[in-house]
């Protein structure tokens, strides 16, 4: 059997409550799966839209985005500025032909370390599913393309046709 | 993104260790393997694992290597930042280097612990090491930031808790206000005759307190008041607290109860809360004899004057020192505290929502909170155990885990019913000379001579059936259960059902969170767990206190706790709040945020978004300023500033697009 | 208000008078009913002993035939009701089972999605005609009529759909709607022994008897009930009873029959002639 | 008096059997049980049973399957559903009493002349045949098989029926038999289903 494919998932956990889940999480010794890579901020709304397209360029098949429910935010609103900016950057993502099970928003409080498990679990699933992103990779076709197409250009224009602006 | 600011030959040289902490990280992650690993990449100076790193000589090794090797950058892969970040900062400022060019892994809560599979824990522990080593080399050098703090403290809940955290506190000299929500405090401890195990009376271990607290120089107490609004950080938070109106004025009234005899009312009829409903009280009452302060006060919803102004109001008539101002208002009072103990307490589980053991709707059937106003000698029958109807019960049975253990209802074990339901038994047996019957699932009597009190009850003849009851009922099937409450049980260690009838039936209810327990740990910015309980930082290492620096709790607020635990909590909140308010400052973490101003084109989208109004305009310089006093370093503005011209120290773009870029790269 | 009417094997056997005074009083209140086409049996109690797929299998065809109409189902019987709507649950909560059966469905023709409710007459009585209309529509209230409502097991649970299940108050209101009284009677939903009442009566019978006595002893004239099977069984045997027991002699009538009669309907419309234990005394002498 | 003994060796348990009722639906939270006898409190029929309901839960959960299989409690029970309404860990009581039913019935270790095993088994032969069950018949047949005596005494019941028109001798059947046949043949009842 082909070796599964294993996707790899950025996931920026707020301090105060998803990142102490999942400190609960280990502590339970509860069981997920091992996909996740956890980066911490003090709080979710110091996730700017670039670190997940950043992600996403650098070869994440996922990202995952964790902070506390709206109204329990150690900061008062950083959650709430957080939903506002990631509503608008999913509908980016999907122009970007990005699919939308690849970028998740969950709320998870301190206490909550059960649901790190099954939300790490479930989007491992849905991304296993939709196959590799692999953006890199894409990246250096595209970059060949583009090259070839240079070198075609520069080998000098068919006779006759009209050169469309550089 | 900016290049790299560090010239690019000359990568700072880093150090970095892996830690066994014994197997609980070895046991699935091949240490070694990262290590080696490690020591491959660009910039690494050093690379070992050790056994223990949070440990004195693991410490050492760090500060020695620092020296030796001049190393500039410091990387520790092992448990939570929360655990022991301050720890490994501490060892890298032992070695001469600036503690915040420390970067910590987590792979033991994040990796070892919740994963099975050995190679792909590893390849994790990698994975998040190379992104540590990418991230420290762009940390720069910064300096914790000291806030003085105010030495005045906020005790919130005039419980037990509340009382000794104040006394502990106005003891050690600071100025301690209590703000009790109830017209008086003592909280429930005030209800019970006897505690548990030695039966000492609760008035008289509580009185003494709670008179201590009413004259002690540097404690205020505002009873009949809230907390409104927190606002402010450790060491300087302002607190709002409302004063409900008591229509009689503090200072004046002695508490001599000679308005209550004048009231118009002749006789009391409105429902006695203290009495848990069992006593009637006037519109002007005081709750109990002993209570703090001891001052009258009127109950807005049932007294004339107050709802319809036509009264002769006999009850001001009678006050020689004038005590009654029908138009007092509510009033909002501000104080500045550095710490704040919050013992805001529980509350007991409702037994009608349990209709199968009939409470209200047989009279014969009782909470535990009633039963402890039955027998106490102040209380409506003055200790006489009579049913509603005044009879003396000849047979009682009392149902233990009531709302406690059950899926439908509490999950938790309430701790404490076990034993107050044993004191109850004794208590009814000793005032009524009845036959006494407890049901209970498991006898939980773990406390210091909890088992001598069970054994004690034993003695006394109390039947014992362990068995769930699952209902309360009036219909009989032999001559003896006519007329009785009949109680159906599976006695599980006789193995077979019973039906035992009685004539009084006590509801052992467990303890569950206040009802506004919500809104209260929002108003104080803190955590809550899943079934409501406030959420203390740590299980074992920090209990009392909470994920926000300078808010501590004590008691049953925090879990259902006895009296000798949050007694205990009391003392230690109390000891916290010291050591905050005796070290005179506290240093915050430096990840505040700052304005680049070359790089700042003056677009002002930074500056409504800051709750804490940290960040202004300048319009003479037409660029964004941040107060780094106010600013509490969330990064909202650094991710919202379009120019990227906001830099949050420890979170700085770079350090964190390395990181994703240390994450990602194979 | 259009419904589909299951009857189900008893209200075609020992509880006939159930099915007229429900068709009666449902046609006197303005309700659409139509029986369920070529219903079969839900498996009771029984069948869940034999295999349990087959049985949301069998349970699960009446479903799928209703779904055609997609019209909300009404199933007087505690034990359809229950079974029915068990087979929903069921078929909701796993995701096998419900492979399983609809496959087994396919084979014969019939497709099952789950969208139809499962109703009880009193849940429908109440909460779509509404305890106004029918207080309006009283002819003859049954003054001083004392009841004992016995709801039985199956309708309040396991499934608390629309009424509390230790004290269930649907029937008590609608019985005080049609003028009669309730008298207080914590023996609601004590089970009546089921199908043991009659194959095992050294056990079942007992408590068939203390619901009787019990509601003899509250002071009621007869139990108004919602299931033909706790009907038959609190009816049939008080000739044995009297031989184990005592002499009980108690009338046991259903819900539908006493509102039917305050709607001023006709006892024979209404198959109170069917009781083995005659109650057209007492249920004449309050009017 | 004959003395029996009555202590247990490990080997009498079967940790499949447990294991079993654990994977079946209904019995998934069996092992969370507090043994808090509520079960048996509220069970209308617990007084009858040799063993309670609770004790049968955890000699199921130990893995004591002669014992729980030949127990008369599992054909007590009435499926009222109180026990599951009760149980303060939602366990599915009653399921599990139809699980152990079903093994019971499979494993042939039901008590022979014991009516409601044989009512199960006639119901489900009379509602193959003809898509209804008609209560008179099921009756008869039941009492002629397992005892015939009580089928005597149950004589004042049957004329008492007959006068309120309650009894009717004539089987009544659905249309479309062999449409729910095709239905019930299509399940490879659980037994042969191929563990997957």
């Amino acid at each position: 059997m082909t070796e599964k494919f294993e996707p790899k998932i950025v996931a920026f956990f707020c301090n105060w409550c998803t990142y102490t889940a999942a400190d609960l999480a280990g502590v339970s010794r509860l069981k997920y799966a091992p996909n996740v890579r956890v980066i911490r901020v003090m709080c979710s709304g110091r996730v700017d839209p670039q670190f997940v397209l950043e992600a996403f360029a650098r070869g994440a098949d996922g990202v995952l985005l964790g902070g506390c429910h709206p109204g329990d935010c150690h900061y008062a609103e950083g959650n709430y500025k957080t939903l506002r900016r990631m509503r608008m950057l999913e509908r980016m993502l999907r122009g970007m032909g990005i699919h939308d099970g690849r970028f998740r928003l969950e709320w998870i409080s301190g206490a909550e370390g059960d649901k790190v498990r099954t939300v790490v679990n479930d989007m491992t699933e849905k991304v296993r599913a939709l196959g590799p992103l692999d953006l890199p990779g894409k990246f250096k076709e595209w970059d060949k393309e583009m090259e070839e197409l240079e070198t075609q250009v520069n080998s000098g224009p068919a006779k006759g046709e009209a050169v469309h602006a550089r | 993104m900016s290049d790299n600011k560090q010239k690019k030959d000359a990568l700072p040289r880093v150090g970095f260790y892996v830690c066994h902490c014994g197997t609980n990280i070895a046991g699935t992650i091949d240490v070694a393997e990262v290590q080696k690993y490690v020591s491959g990449l660009p910039g690494v100076a050093v690379s070992r694992d050790y056994k223990y790193m949070c440990s004195d000589p693991g410490q050492e090794l760090i500060a020695r290597d620092i020296k030796e090797h001049k190393l500039e950058r410091l990387v520790v892969a092992a448990c939570s930042p929360n655990l022991h970040e301050e720890t490994f900062r501490k060892a890298a400022a032992k070695g001469g280097l600036n503690p915040f060019y420390f970067q910590m892994v987590n792979i033991r809560e994040h990796a070892s612990w919740v994963h099975t599979d050995k190679k792909a824990a590893t390849e994790k522990a990698k994975d998040l090491a190379r992104a540590a080593v990418a991230r420290v080399q762009h940390h720069r050098s910064l300096d914790k930031k000291r806030v003085p703090v105010d030495p005045n403290v906020l005790v919130v809940g005039g419980g037990i808790a509340g009382i000794h955290a104040a006394l502990t506190l106005a003891n050690a000299g600071k100025k301690v206000t209590l703000v009790e929500r109830e017209a008086t405090i003592g909280g429930h401890m005030a209800l019970f005759d006897k505690t548990f195990p030695t039966l000492d009376c609760a008035a008289c271990i509580l009185t003494p307190k709670m008179s201590a607290v009413k004259s002690h120089p540097n404690i205020t107490l505002w009873t009949y008041s809230e907390v409104e609004k927190v606002e402010g950080y450790v060491g300087n938070y302002k607190v709002t607290v409302k004063r409900k109106p008591r229509f009689v004025k503090e200072d004046l009234c002695v508490g001599c109860m000679e308005c209550i005899d004048a009231c118009v009312f002749k006789e009391a009829k409105f429902r006695d809360k203290f009495n848990q409903g069992l006593g009637k009280r006037k519109p002007v009452y005081i709750d109990f004899p002993q209570a703090t302060p001891k001052v009258v006060l009127v109950d807005p919803e049932t007294c004339i004057q107050l709802k319809t102004g036509k009264c002769k109001k006999s009850c001001a008539a009678a006050c020689d020192r004038n005590a009654f101002d029908f138009d007092q208002k509510e009033e909002l009072k501000e104080l500045q505290v550095g710490a704040i103990v919050l013992a805001t307490g529980f509350k007991t589980y409702d037994a009608g929502r349990d209709p199968n053991y009939g409470y209200g709707r047989y009279p014969g059937v009782f909470t535990a909170l009633e039963i402890e106003r039955l027998v106490n000698a102040s209380g409506p029958t003055s200790g006489e155990v009579v049913l509603r109807d005044g009879r003396r019960p000849k047979a009682v049975g009392i149902i233990h885990c009531v709302g406690s253990r059950d899926e439908k209802s509490n999950k938790w074990c309430s701790r404490v019913c076990c034993m107050y339901s044993l004191k109850l038994a004794h208590l009814i047996k000793e005032h009524s000379g009845a036959e006494v019957y407890n049901f209970y699932i498991d006898m939980r009597a773990p406390g210091k001579a909890y088992e001598e009190f069970y054994d004690k009850l034993l003695g006394e003849g109390v039947h014992f059936i362990r068995g769930r009851v699952s209902e309360v009922s009036d219909w009989a099937m032999t001559p003896d259960e006519e007329g009785k409450l009949v109680l159906r049980v599976e006695d599980t260690l006789a193995g077979f059902v019973r039906r035992v009838p009685v004539d009084m039936v006590v509801l052992s209810t467990g303890l569950e969170p206040q009802t506004d327990a919500q809104e209260v740990r929002r108003r104080f910015n803190i955590g809550c767990g899943t079934e409501g309980f406030f959420q203390e930082r740590h299980p074992k290492l920090a209990p009392v206190n909470t994920f926000t620096d300078g808010i501590y709790i004590a008691g049953a607020c925090q879990a259902p706790r006895d009296i000798p635990d949050t007694v205990a909590q009391a003392g230690a909140a109390a000891a916290e709040a010291l050591s905050l308010i005796d070290a005179g400052f506290v240093e915050l973490e430096p990840n505040t945020s700052h304005v680049l101003e070359e790089e700042c084109c003056g677009c002002k989208s930074c500056v409504p978004l800051c709750p804490y109004s940290a960040i202004t305009f300048d319009e003479t310089k037409k660029k964004a300023v941040i107060n780094e006093v106010l600013c509490k370093g969330c990064g909202v503005c650094a991710a919202a500033c379009p120019s990227g011209s906001i830099v949050q120290n420890l979170f700085d773009d770079e350090e964190i697009f390395s990181e994703i870029k240390g994450v990602l790269s194979k | 208000m259009k419904y589909l009417y299951f009857p189900g094997c008893s209200l075609k056997g020992s509880g006939k008078a159930y099915e007229e005074s429900f068709l009666a009083v449902a046609k006197a209140v303005g309700l659409e009913i139509r029986e369920l086409e070529d219903w079969n049996c839900c498996g009771a109690t029984a069948y869940m002993s034999v295999d349990e797929t087959r049985s949301y299998a069998l349970a699960g065809r009446n479903l799928a035939i209703a779904e055609r109409e997609n019209l909300d189902i009404i199933a007087p019987c505690n034990a359809c009701y229950l079974v029915l709507n068990k087979t929903q649950h069921a078929l909701k909560d796993d995701e096998e089972l419900r492979r399983k059966v609809v496959k087994a469905l396919k084979a014969g023709g019939l497709d099952y999605k789950g969208t139809v409710r499962v109703r009880h007459p009193l849940d429908v009585l109440i909460n779509d005609v509404g305890l106004d209309k029918i207080r309006a529509l009283v002819k003859k209230p049954l003054k001083d009529l004392k009841l004992a409502a016995y709801y039985g097991c199956q309708m309040v649970r396991p499934y608390a759909s629309f009424d509390d299940q230790h004290d269930p108050v649907t029937m008590d209101k609608l019985m005080e709607a049609a003028g009669a009284e309730c008298v207080p009677w914590p023996l609601k939903t004590r089970c009546c022994g089921g199908s043991l009442t009659g194959t095992v009566p050294e056990a079942g019978l007992r408590l068939a008897y203390i619901l009787l006595r019990e509601a003899k002893k509250r002071g009621a004239g007869a139990i108004v009930t919602l299931c033909p099977l706790c009907q038959f069984n609190l009816d049939g045997y008080q000739d044995q009873m009297a031989r184990k027991f005592e002499k009980v002699d108690f009338p046991v009538v259903y819900f539908t029959q006493v509102l039917g009669l305050a709607l001023g309907l006709s006892a024979s419309e209404l198959g109170i002639q069917r009781g083995i234990i005659p109650a057209g005394k007492v249920l004449s002498g309050a009017r | 008096m004959a003395l029996e003994q009555k202590i247990k060796y490990e080997g009498d348990c079967d940790r499949e059997f447990a294991k079993w009722v654990v994977s079946q639906t209904g019995g998934d939270n069996l092992r969370h049980c507090i043994q808090c006898g509520v079960c048996s409190a509220t069970c209308p029929l617990s007084l009858y049973m040799d063993y309670t309901p609770r004790r049968l839960i955890n000699l199921a959960r130990e893995g004591f399957k002669k014992e729980v299989l030949g127990s008369f409690t599992i054909w007590l029970c009435a499926s009222c559903y109180a026990c599951r309404v009760e149980c303060p860990k939602k366990i599915h009581i009653t399921d599990i009493m139809y699980l152990l039913k079903r093994r019971a019935i499979e494993e042939g270790v039901y008590p022979r002349r014991f009516p409601i095993p044989v009512l199960a088994r006639e119901f489900a032969r009379m509602v193959f045949a003809f898509g209804r069950v008609n209560e008179t018949l099921l009756v008869m047949d039941l009492f002629l098989r397992t005892n015939w005596f009580r089928f005597l005494s149950m004589t004042g019941l049957g004329l008492n029926l007959m006068r309120t028109g309650r009894m009717s001798l004539l089987p009544d059947h659905i249309k479309r038999r062999r449409e729910l046949r095709k239905v019930l043949d299509a399940i490879d009842s659980d037994k042969t289903e191929a563990v997957s």
